[in-house]
């Protein structure tokens, strides 16, 4: 059987791989899709232990965890592209307003 | 008792006269407001003839009256009221300062006739009266230093009456702060003597002196220090004199009447005043003593340098004073009081006398441009003689009897020291008097061609000549030798009566308390045994007198006889220079007080001040204005940066969570 | 024996996951994640919650990784990302981050790594089927599925406003 | 009732102010001056029927406010507060009176006035530490729109420096007083702010009485400006308006003296004993080095700035001194200072509304030109300086000698103080006025306006009224000052040295042995 560190220790090593990803990307779809990365990896996480404490929590949360992302990813891909049709870019060192 | 409340209006009257030629001077006219002047001080010293008949009758061993009009201050124990005191020695003083006072606002409606700003001059020259009347009526200390500042402030507005003249602005802050220097040391006086007695009352404090204050102990010697440090402010004696040749900027009449007669010699009336205290403090009387010869000689040696004929006179002033001190300063208080009155009259008449001059010759103030002016200046020229006779101390004239008095009792009393100081100070006053009399009125006239000296008009000589009758008769008051005859002497007995047998009786009870058992038998025994041998006083007198016509001839031949050889024989001594620039006296006091000050406080304003206290307040803004330029660099718009910041929140929690606290 | 499956998986995964940060061009990391996307879905097979698996089918790689190519394909973006030429700085500071996280959460990992979890506990038939985790959804869960659903019409009115109207 | 009417008929002036139409300068003028002068008037009401025998607070009005923590607005007046309620109120109307030659808002200008003027008057009469606390902070906000708006070219530097300086004073003194509320409550247990009760109750031990003292201390010293604290003063008073500097220099310092007497000395009596070394330091270095940085400034009223730090060092002096005389001398000092300093910004202001300069240097030989303004700005000067026969010498002399009793050393340096005092006063009063005419735009300076004139009357009547007859005025300070030395006085830990005049019934008061001087050398 496989243990649950396993699990934990994919888990985790995906969510580095997403933070990695979102802190080194520049282009603000691929940072998009790390956040994605680090949601799975929770979702893992989620389940691993829904299905040794065998218990359903887990499983409904990773459920609610895939409604977020779907919502975040529409939303956040929107504001891309009018950030994309405003600067003609979708790089994010350029998209500084929020500068004080 | 009747007589007292009229008391109130000796110094009314001056006030009165000050407030309608302050306000309404310009409105009514120069005849008028000299009108107002002059009746205002001849009321008050009408008045006081009378306070003086009532006190003849007053009966031997009741305390004097005093008139307390209301209680001015009260905190806690501490009550002042505003009162006056009428006793022979405030009388005394009050006569001189009304007197000559009177005489004196006369001669300045001559003198000052066309000056524009009339009315202000009279009204200041009134106020100056009113406040020296407080000083020398007042009941106790508080009611004496209101006339004791009210008179600087009075000199400062008087030296600084041309206020367009730099010079004469500078000597008014000059004379009121060093007589402001002089009354810092009078307050401390005054806070010791509250502290010991519980009182400022005049009458009550002279009561409780012997039984109080320990004979020679440390709190005596230290409240007589300062009510006498507060004295040479006043009286310009040595540390704090230089306010008074400067004070000379001021018009003429005005150096006649503070400079001269009254207001220099408050701080001698002060001592006297508080003779029942200073006995208590023999330590104090040997510095006064010291003091007072001292100043007497150093003022004596610079007034024989001077070329400008006031500040002879001035220097003259300060020397004589020093006399008076020396008097004091050996117990003779009498005696200085004596050479107070008589010192008032010449040295007034030798005032007016030289503004006689001045006014004259158009204000033209250095003798070395006059000479030969006998003939011009008859009137002026005789009381100018008569004076100059008298403060040399020659046989029938007042000077030589107050003078002589001061020498002998310097001996008896005091030592060899003090009558040296003295006698050697009476030989240059001599000199340097005759000096200005040989250099102004005789000799060759230098007076320069298209000033042509004329002599003054009635309202100024008149003055001149009742003061010199003044100083020719002025002996009368103290008659020596023959016992009795010393009128002065048995009217101020009552007041000056100290018993120090009492006194140092006391003492010893009073350190017996204390557990060290001295006593002052020898100091007793050697105040008693003074005997009182005539032909030693009548050789001194002769000494005196020979002392004092040499001094004459000395200047005789030197002015007259020779007079080149003067100029030959000191020009390049160093100690004549030395002399003549004053030894140097204010430029040391400019270098070690004044710049040190002022080069400090504008240190201490931009340093301390502006760097330092501000510097530390404004730092503090600055300092919190840099940590939120750190801090607003966060903010720096590119969102990684926030991802990266929110991440090693992150794992700086997890790290948190895990240590076990 | 269900290791032999879950190794070669994982790696697959992790490589897959890498290749989505460190791909040149965006097309290039979003088939990468998809394929992230199924692996994960056999992790969840292995893990018999076989719903979710095929809810991660459907939802993630399907829709999300559609709208992504969607989007992509849309501002036609080529694989212009400057990512190499970032500044040195930040990206050692990032890579030390992400490392930095990665040794936390190893720490965290072997505190709940006990020893009580190595044998899971037996688990009923029906314990990843659709109907199981339906009962509970509809039974317990019925607040957070109405909020869920709230969420997710909010998302939609966002995301139509945004895209609709022009930004200046 | 009285009281707080007259308290808050400025205000409701102030409001009343509000419906009168910009435009009408003169109306807005007029009703401004015609409150402060019914305020000022109604108050003499306040000092006719002021019992002079019982140091009790009179005038008392209690109401409950926030009940359930013990607020109440209780408010009162007593021997301290009296004559400073009654020269705020007067300096209130000379205040407006002299600012109608302000231009621009002068209606806000007004309003701001009138509400300064309830706020400073509130801070004399509440008994209550939150309304003490509530008008403290109130009086602040239209002093800083005085300065900060009507101010001269730095205005706002100073207008800020000021608030945040007393300010955070008073955040301190806001902590010692919520420490105090909850300490009460444990230790007597009942919730209650009002400072009667508070005074009479509490027992401190000397630790606590210490730091609460320090924390009062910060919050006064720098409203009075004592020496490390006074850097906001000068730059105050020279960007403020005329009337700012006068309600600045004459009210608002005095509330830093009267927080002393009200809170500190009564509250912790073994704290003042423990560092009244340290407060009469400070003060002797305050009047010294007030004077000294005083006599090299050539701004003129940062010159009277200074010389407000010196003169209040002395009144620091005396409420340290603990005895009678030092403690009567430090409120009459107070109530002389007020009108000194105020007298002294009006004349300075008078001067600079005609040549809008302040520089000594720029004038000269004023004495010919303008011989009325000569005569009040030489009294005024001799007061400032403490000659006797005005208000400043008695202030001074009684000062001075409370504090010769039991502190010897600081009183000598004191003293020298008196003559830095004469030194700048008169080397500014002969740089200003004497000399002759440098500039010649002094030539054409006007005289004093009749206006002008009716502001500087009142106070030189004060100068010489309490100068030769300060009885009125000292007569409602004995029984105060006697109830607080009685509070300072017997928790005292060693007799004062010096304190022994018995009050023998003999005229001449027997004090026993010069050992009293001895001792405290």
């Amino acid at each position: 059987m496989v243990p649950l560190s396993h699990y934990l220790i994919l888990s985790a090593t995906l969510f580095s791989i997403g933070v990695l990803g979102v802190l080194i990307r520049r282009n603000a779809i691929v940072v998009f899709m790390c956040v994605e990365i680090m949601l799975n990896a929770v979702n893992i996480s989620l389940i691993a232990f829904d299905r040794y404490l065998n218990q359903h929590d887990g499983q409904i949360f990773s459920f609610m965890v895939m409604c977020v992302a779907a919502a975040e990813v529409s939303v956040g891909l929107a504001i891309v592209i009018s950030l994309f049709r405003n600067k003609a870019t979708v790089n994010l060192d350029e998209l500084n307003l929020m500068k004080w | 008792m009747s007589f007292v409340n009229l008391a109130f209006l000796v110094p009314l009257f001056p006030l009165i006269g000050s407030i309608i030629n302050g306000f309404f001077g310009l409105k009514i006219g120069k005849d008028r407001v000299s009108w107002v002047a002059c009746t205002g001080p001849v009321l008050s010293f009408i008045v006081t003839l009378v306070l003086f008949a009532g006190t003849l009758f007053h009966t031997a061993g009741t305390p004097y009256p005093e008139q307390s009009l209301f209680t001015w201050i009260s905190a806690g124990n501490f009550h002042v009221d505003f009162g006056f005191q009428i006793d022979p020695l405030s009388l005394v003083m009050m006569m001189v300062v009304t007197g000559v006072g009177s005489i004196i606002h006369i001669y300045s409606i001559g003198y000052m006739h066309e000056e524009y700003s009339y009315y202000r001059y009279f009204a200041y020259l009134n106020l100056f009266l009113f406040s020296m009347l407080l000083l020398v009526m007042g009941n106790n200390f508080l009611v004496m230093f209101i006339g004791w500042e009210g008179v600087g402030v009075c000199s400062y507005f008087l030296i600084g009456y041309y206020f367009e003249k730099k010079s004469a602005c500078d000597a008014g802050v000059k004379a009121f702060v060093v007589n402001r220097v002089g009354d810092f040391a009078f307050l401390l006086g005054i806070f010791g003597i509250f502290k010991m007695f519980g009182t400022i009352d005049f009458t009550e404090v002279m009561l409780a002196a012997p039984t109080t204050l320990i004979y020679n102990s440390e709190a005596a010697t230290l409240i007589t220090l300062a009510l006498f440090v507060g004295a040479t402010g006043k009286s310009a004696q040595i540390p704090l004199y230089t306010w008074l040749p400067d004070a000379m900027e001021g018009p003429t009449p005005v150096s006649a009447l503070i400079h001269a007669a009254t207001m220099v010699t408050a701080g001698v009336y002060m001592v006297v005043r508080c003779s029942a205290l200073f006995n208590l403090a023999p330590l104090t009387m040997m510095i006064i003593a010291l003091v007072g010869g001292g100043t007497a000689l150093f003022a004596a040696t610079i007034g024989c340098t001077q070329w400008d004929i006031k500040r002879v006179l001035a220097y003259s002033t300060v020397s004589q004073i020093g006399y008076m001190f020396l008097a004091c300063g050996v117990g003779a208080y009498t005696a200085a009081i004596f050479h107070l009155v008589t010192h008032a009259f010449f040295k007034a008449c030798l005032f007016l006398g030289s503004g006689s001059v001045i006014h004259g010759m158009h204000h033209e103030q250095d003798i070395r441009k006059m000479g030969g002016l006998k003939d011009h200046f008859p009137i002026t020229y005789v009381t100018f003689l008569v004076s100059t006779i008298a403060i040399a101390g020659i046989f029938p004239f007042s000077g030589f009897f107050s003078k002589d008095e001061i020498l002998y009792h310097a001996l008896m009393d005091g030592n060899v020291i003090y009558w040296g100081m003295g006698i050697s100070g009476a030989f240059i006053t001599a000199f340097y008097m005759f000096r200005l009399v040989f250099l102004t009125f005789h000799g060759p006239s230098n007076v320069d061609p298209h000033v042509h000296p004329h002599e003054s008009p009635k309202v100024m000589t008149l003055p001149l000549i009742i003061l010199a009758f003044l100083a020719l008769t002025g002996g009368l008051l103290g008659i020596p030798l023959i016992h009795g005859w010393h009128i002065l002497h048995n009217w101020l007995e009552p007041v000056l009566a100290f018993d120090l047998e009492t006194a140092l009786h006391a003492s010893e009870r009073m350190l017996a308390e204390h557990g060290h058992h001295t006593s002052f038998a020898e100091v007793l025994h050697k105040a008693q045994h003074t005997s009182h041998n005539i032909w030693l006083e009548i050789t001194l007198m002769v000494f005196s007198v020979g002392v004092a016509l040499a001094g004459i001839a000395t200047a005789w031949f030197f002015y007259i006889k020779r007079p080149e050889l003067p100029g030959k024989l000191v020009k390049g001594q160093w100690g004549f220079n030395l002399v003549e620039n004053k030894y140097y006296v204010d430029e040391l006091y400019d270098e070690t007080i004044v710049k040190p000050i002022v080069k400090g406080s504008d240190m201490l304003w931009k340093q301390a001040d502006v760097r330092g206290v501000d510097g530390a307040v404004n730092g503090v803004a600055w300092v919190i204005s840099f940590l939120s330029k750190i801090a607003s660099s966060f903010q720096s718009g590119f969102v990684r940066n926030y991802a990266l910041i929110m991440v090693v929140g992150f794992i700086f929690l997890m790290i948190v969570s895990q240590m076990e606290f | 024996m269900e290791l032999l499956i879950f190794y070669p998986l994982a790696l697959i995964v992790v490589v897959l996951a890498f290749l989505v940060v460190f791909n040149k061009s965006p097309i290039g990391s979003a088939v990468s994640l998809i394929g992230m996307m199924l692996g994960l879905a056999g992790v969840f097979v292995l893990l018999q919650a076989h719903f979710l698996a095929i809810l991660q089918v459907i939802v993630y790689a399907g829709a999300i990784m559609v709208l992504f190519m969607f989007v992509i394909m849309l501002l036609n973006l080529k694989g212009d990302d400057k990512v190499w030429k970032v500044r040195e700085r930040n990206v050692w500071l990032s890579s030390f981050t992400g490392v930095l996280m990665l040794g936390v959460l190893y720490k965290f990992i072997d505190i709940t790594g006990g020893a009580e979890f190595n044998s899971p506990a037996s688990v009923p038939e029906n314990f990843g089927t659709a109907e199981r985790v339906g009962t509970s959804l509809f039974t317990d869960f019925v607040l957070p599925f109405e909020v869920a659903s709230i969420l997710l019409l909010a998302a939609m009115v966002g995301a139509v406003v945004l895209a609709k109207s022009k930004v200046d | 009732m009285f009281l707080t009417f007259l308290t808050f008929l400025p205000l409701v002036g102030a409001i009343a102010l509000a419906f009168i139409p910009k435009e009408e300068e003169g109306a807005i003028k007029q009703t401004a001056l015609a409150v402060a002068i019914a305020d000022f008037l109604l108050s003499l009401q306040l000092y006719a029927d002021f019992d002079t025998t019982t140091a009790a607070m009179q005038f008392t009005m209690d109401i409950p406010w926030i009940t359930d923590w013990g607020i109440s607005y209780h408010v009162g007046l007593d021997g301290i507060s009296l004559l400073l309620y009654i020269m705020t109120t007067m300096l209130t109307a000379i205040a407006i009176l002299a600012s109608f030659g302000v231009k621009k808002h002068v209606k806000e200008y007004m309003m701001a006035m009138l509400a300064l003027s309830t706020g400073m008057l509130g801070v004399f009469i509440s008994l209550d530490f939150f309304l003490f606390y509530v008008f403290w902070e109130f009086q602040l906000i239209p002093m800083y729109l005085i300065i900060g708006v009507w101010g001269g070219p730095r205005r706002i530097y100073a207008a800020v420096k000021f608030f945040i300086y007393t300010a955070v004073g008073s955040l301190l003194m806001l902590v010692a007083i919520i420490w105090m509320y909850f300490h009460f409550h444990e230790t007597v247990g009942v919730f209650t702010t009002d400072i009667m009760l508070i005074t009479q109750q509490i027992n401190l031990d000397m630790i606590e009485q210490k730091w609460l003292f320090c924390a009062f201390f910060l919050a006064f010293a720098i409203k009075v400006p004592m020496f490390p604290f006074h850097t906001w003063l000068p730059d105050a008073h020279v960007e403020a308006p005329t009337a700012g500097s006068v309600i600045l220099a004459g009210v608002l310092l005095k509330m830093g003296t009267y927080g002393f007497l009200r809170f500190n000395l009564p509250l912790f009596p073994l704290a003042s004993v423990e560092f009244l070394p340290y407060v009469c330091g400070l003060a002797v270095i305050g009047i010294v080095y007030g004077a000294l940085v005083a006599m090299m400034q050539e701004d003129l009223k940062k010159l009277v700035a200074y010389s407000s730090v010196s003169h209040l060092g002395f009144v620091m002096l005396g409420i340290f001194a603990f005895n009678h005389y030092g403690l009567q001398g430090a409120l009459l000092q107070n109530i002389n200072h007020g009108i000194t300093s105020g007298a002294l910004f009006l004349l300075v202001g008078m001067i600079y509304d005609r040549r809008h300069t302040r520089l000594i240097k720029d004038f000269g030989g004023l004495a010919k030109v303008i011989p009325v303004f000569t005569v009040c700005f030489m009294i005024m000067t001799l007061s400032s300086v403490g000659l006797p026969g005005t208000n400043g010498f008695i202030g001074e002399f009684l000062i001075l000698l409370g504090i010769f009793q039991n502190q010897m050393g600081f009183a000598i340096v004191a003293t020298s103080g008196v003559i830095f005092a004469a030194c700048y006063m008169l080397w500014m009063f002969q740089r200003v006025m004497f000399l002759e005419i440098k500039h010649p735009e002094n030539e054409k300076l006007t005289d004093m306006t009749p206006r002008e004139l009716c502001t500087m009357i009142p106070l030189i009547i004060f100068v010489f009224w309490i100068g030769f007859y300060p009885k009125p005025f000292t007569k409602t300070f004995d029984a105060s000052i006697e109830h607080l030395i009685t509070q300072v006085e017997p928790k005292k830990t060693h007799e004062s040295p010096g304190g022994h005049h018995a009050a023998v019934a003999t005229p001449v008061k027997m004090a026993k042995a010069e050992a009293g001087l001895h001792e405290t050398h």
